[in-house]
């Protein structure tokens, strides 16, 4: 097993995709994720791909647009302001079907909001964000080891489904220092060969062209079901999430990201005063893990949801959860994070109010 | 026995063009087209197709092509030649698509001298969406967005994008070529020929805009929008070479810019 | 004698700009119309003779409708 | 004046941190300005890391305060801006005043003080540069030599010593602390200077023995944690 070493979760996402191959990348600065385009910067060049820095963020994700058209492996980060001007080329790559993988590390928001984390940023990853019925594949890491893993798959899966994959991380991972372990670079001429890629005819076949654009609205309609097709599949095959303390759970914690961290933490306090706490951690926020939340709704009391949002997956966790148990909700805003103090108490209300409140106990069991 | 010696170059597929009977958009893909045949390199070239009318050339050309967003193929060619260095990239760009909406990413690849030939089409007006104010609209000129003609006040004055670029100092060449009559299309094909021969000598950026016409939006036979070109383009819009790097055929254009010099920092 | 300029007529759309560029003034309409619905332009057989090569028209077609074929002895 | 503390370690007036980004250099700088201080020295903590948001010395303005640490930062609401705003304290801390502990930021930290950097009086100040050789580019002794070249070249300060901080967060052992501490001394021979201290999390310290380090050991307390650590009062 190769050596532990600390990286910053920046540094740890730029890292582990130049190990997983990608050659190419296009940014634009933005706090809090500068790191990543100032790691390429350095290393980059040395592996024989491509930083460059772009005018705009518009002109990243189109350059992203043309190195993945290459069949190149191309990312592109940028913090939630900067991926708002990326929409634009998101939603060009997913109609193109190229391969390509953004980050986002999430900060305050509306507008220019702040520069601190923030998890306003779920809506725009999960249902749109850019124009037309596309979907990302979007991995909410909750800690840099788990950021460098799912970096790796992010490139494989981004060519195996030919669509753009999104981290969706938050100010707190790409800032904050962890021990990880840095996987073997794969090795590029081992990649399978993409028979779609614009690298010139060679004069042996025929043109390739990577374009989204089909007049014919019958073709649209076939080119989009493909894509709906394609999209099934991500959701049968690729949701990811992690159970914690389920067996015996009657309150449920549901949180991503740092608020999961937040969110364990206060799981374990209040494991230690009594409290049956579990926890459902998304590591895909789309495709959504509905069915974990949908089996546990039969038998838990309440669902707790914790971001740092004014309540976006918690409609998630609603179409998941129905009316089977209730679900509380306990939010920080504005680039402040949850205190496992906070959260821990919150939990001890919940457990209150369905003591006292018999309607508030098991519902459907 | 005779021999032929005028025919669709190799790099032209056998699709008939959508373009308007007259449109010049068809003159300008024969001349990159013969221009890919001439260098030999079909085989190794990417070009870039953007929105406006020319949205389809990727139905045109017998080479590989993306599709890019308004505006935005410089960004994209710079993304395929950087992961391809040694194949040829081109843009084929209308005058709302490089001039207003893909301002910053025309400017950013100039000034950047990324190695990639820019193919811009200016006809003054948006065809595409149906005849609407471009940049590079003439004052007085009528369109669906300028009626009773383009007004400074209003919307200010036509933008000369060959002048402005050719003050950079990324661009190996830069000429404004016209297709008002079969002497000048000659004219073009050299351009066009000369920017391709940049790129494969690794020079750096280089740039033909090609003063169009647009018969259908202009509402004129095609032989009058050539002598309306003529009459009314060239004098905004004046023909030449803004920039030559030495080593290029031909002699060099008067305006290259002075090369900055590297400052040491740390 | 060989045809020295000769018209895909399906691909013309009748924009008349060869007729323009041509200097022997030897180019027209067809009377008849191609399958997409255009005249399209024609050099009747007597006039072929006339044609000197010189490209103008081939040079000004948006559409690749004209061919040009010179003499071999002349070809370049 | 001089300032020593543990007997052992001692320092000029005005300490700067500098070296790579995530080296350890807030981390060290709170636990140097608490240690000042619990020894009575009229203290002051200069944040300089003007770039990040997060994990900065900074941040602990208001706890340190409460201790009689000044904490000089930008003003107000810019103190937590992604902008530079040199606050004007600092100018007058570098020429007199109480014992400062200079925060710098990585490179472009280190370029704040290249800013400064003819106002620094030879004598009234010591810069070290903080290494952890469990990060990225700083896992050879040749790394560390490059490192200390880079920031002396952009700071325009010599390097006067080496803070061993070699960790590796909560799985640090003694054993990684003592790998890195030997690559330290590799670069600090190399560069002609002496490894001033080894930074150790204190929880290590009592499994220390005393031929782990034949140099002075600080014990280093972690306050720059993640939000989900941080234990607060009931």
């Amino acid at each position: 097993m190769a050596e532990q070493i600390l990286m910053k979760g920046n540094e740890a996402v730029a890292e582990a995709a130049i190990r997983a191959g990608c050659r190419f990348f296009a940014g634009y600065p933005i706090t809090p994720q500068n790191e990543i385009p100032e790691y390429m910067a350095r290393k980059l060049f040395e592996v024989g791909g491509t930083f460059i820095q772009a005018e705009s963020e518009v002109s990243a994700i189109n350059m992203v647009y043309g190195g993945a058209g290459t069949g190149t492996r191309s990312m592109t980060s940028s913090s939630s302001p900067g991926i708002s001007l990326k929409q634009e080329g998101i939603s060009y790559i997913a109609g193109a079907e190229l391969p390509a993988l953004v980050v986002n590390m999430v900060r305050a928001g509306p507008g220019l909001g702040g520069i601190q984390p923030a998890q306003g940023d779920w809506f725009q990853a999960t249902k749109g964000g850019g124009h037309g019925d596309y979907r990302l594949l979007v991995f909410v890491p909750a800690s840099v080891q788990e950021a460098i893993d799912l970096v790796g798959q992010a490139f494989e899966l981004a060519e195996h489904y030919r669509n753009p994959v999104m981290i969706l991380g938050d100010a707190v991972l790409g800032q904050m220092m962890e021990p990880v372990v840095l996987p073997e670079p794969v090795d590029l001429a081992k990649l399978p060969q993409k028979s779609w890629a614009t690298t010139g005819t060679g004069g042996t076949r025929k043109p390739n062209v990577v374009n989204s654009l089909y007049l014919d609205a019958e073709l649209c309609e076939k080119h989009n079901f493909k894509l709906q097709e394609k999209y099934r599949q991500m959701t049968e095959r690729e949701v990811r999430f992690e159970e914690l303390n389920m067996d015996d759970a009657e309150i449920v914690l549901t949180a991503y990201g740092t608020s999961a961290r937040v969110a364990i933490s206060a799981m374990k306090r209040a494991r230690s005063e009594g409290l049956k706490v579990g926890m459902i951690r998304p590591i895909t926020a789309w495709p959504f893990p509905y069915e974990p939340f949908r089996k546990a709704s039969e038998r838990v009391r309440a669902f707790l949801d914790v971001e740092m949002s004014a309540g976006q997956m918690i409609e998630d966790v609603r179409l998941a959860v129905q009316d089977r148990a209730p679900i509380f909700f306990y939010n920080r805003m504005g680039g402040m994070v949850p205190t496992p103090k906070a959260v821990l108490e919150e939990l001890h209300k919940i457990d209150h109010s369905l003591k006292r409140d018999k309607l508030g106990g098991r519902l459907g069991v | 026995m005779s021999v032929k010696v005028f025919e669709r170059p190799k790099a032209l597929s056998s699709v008939i063009f959508h373009y308007c009977p007259g449109c010049t958009h068809g003159i300008i893909h024969r001349l990159v087209a013969e221009a890919i045949d001439e260098f030999g390199v079909q085989g190794k070239t990417i070009g870039v197709a953007s929105v406006g009318c020319s949205v389809l050339a990727y139905n045109y050309f017998n080479v590989d092509f993306q599709q890019a967003a308004h505006g935005r193929a410089p960004a994209v060619a710079t993304g395929i030649k950087r992961c391809l260095p040694d194949r040829t990239v081109f843009t084929y760009q209308g005058d709302g698509d490089l001039a207003s909406i893909g301002t910053a990413e025309i400017v950013h690849a100039a000034m950047r001298g990324e190695n990639i030939t820019v193919i811009f089409v200016n006809n003054a007006i948006y065809g595409m969406t149906g005849g609407q104010m471009a940049p590079t609209t003439l004052l007085g000129q009528n369109t669906t967005t300028s009626p009773g003609g383009r007004k400074p006040e209003r919307a200010g004055r036509p933008i000369r994008m060959s002048e402005m670029l050719s003050q950079l100092e990324g661009p190996a060449y830069i000429a404004r070529v016209s297709t008002h009559n079969a002497a000048q299309v000659a004219r073009a094909k050299q351009a066009v020929k000369k920017a391709f021969q940049a790129q494969v000598d690794k020079k750096g950026f280089s740039m033909v805009e090609v003063l169009s016409t647009c018969p259908t939006n202009w509402g004129m036979t095609p032989n009058e929008a050539l002598k309306w070109l003529e009459e009314n383009m060239l004098p905004v819009y004046p023909l030449g070479e803004f920039k030559t790097e030495p080593g290029l055929p031909g002699p060099s254009a008067a305006k290259t810019t002075v090369p900055t010099r590297e400052v040491k920092t740390d | 004698m060989d045809k020295k300029v000769s018209f895909d007529e399906e691909r013309c759309k009748g924009c008349e700009l060869c007729i323009e560029a041509c200097p022997k003034g030897i180019i027209h309409l067809a009377d008849h119309f191609n399958s997409k619905g255009f005249h399209p332009a024609a050099v009747t057989d007597e006039e072929q003779a006339k044609c000197t090569t010189c490209l103008l028209c081939a040079r000004m077609c948006p559409d690749t409708v004209i061919e040009i074929f010179r003499p071999e002895r002349v070809a370049r | 004046m001089r300032v020593a503390f543990d007997r052992e370690i001692e320092f000029a007036r005005v300490i700067v941190l500098f070296g790579a980004f995530g080296s350890g250099k807030s981390e060290i700088a709170l636990n140097l300005a608490h240690r000042l201080r619990a020894q009575g020295h009229d203290t002051a903590l200069v944040d300089a890391d003007y770039y990040k948001p997060l994990f900065r010395s900074g941040g602990f303005k208001n706890p340190l305060e409460k201790r009689g640490i000044r904490v000089i930062l930008p003003p107000g609401e810019l103190a937590h801006a992604d902008v530079t705003a040199l606050p004007p304290e600092i100018y007058g801390v570098i020429e007199t005043g109480p014992n400062v502990v200079f925060d710098v930021g990585g490179e472009t930290g280190a370029r704040v003080l290249g800013a400064l950097a003819g106002r620094f009086r030879p004598g009234s100040y010591e810069t070290l540069l903080v290494v952890n050789t469990r990060r990225p580019d700083a896992r050879t002794a040749d790394a560390l030599v490059d490192a200390a070249e880079r920031m002396k070249a952009i700071s325009r300060l010599p390097v006067a010593g080496l803070a061993a901080n070699t960790n590796l967060g909560p799985a640090s052992t003694i054993e990684v602390a003592r790998e890195g501490y030997q690559l330290a001394a590799e670069a600090a021979r190399r560069l002609g200077v002496p490894v001033k201290f080894v930074a150790l999390d204190e929880g290590l310290m009592d499994r220390l023995s005393p031929d782990d380090f034949p140099l002075p050991v600080l014990p280093v307390r972690r306050y720059l944690l993640p939000p989900w650590e941080v234990e607060e009062e009931d």
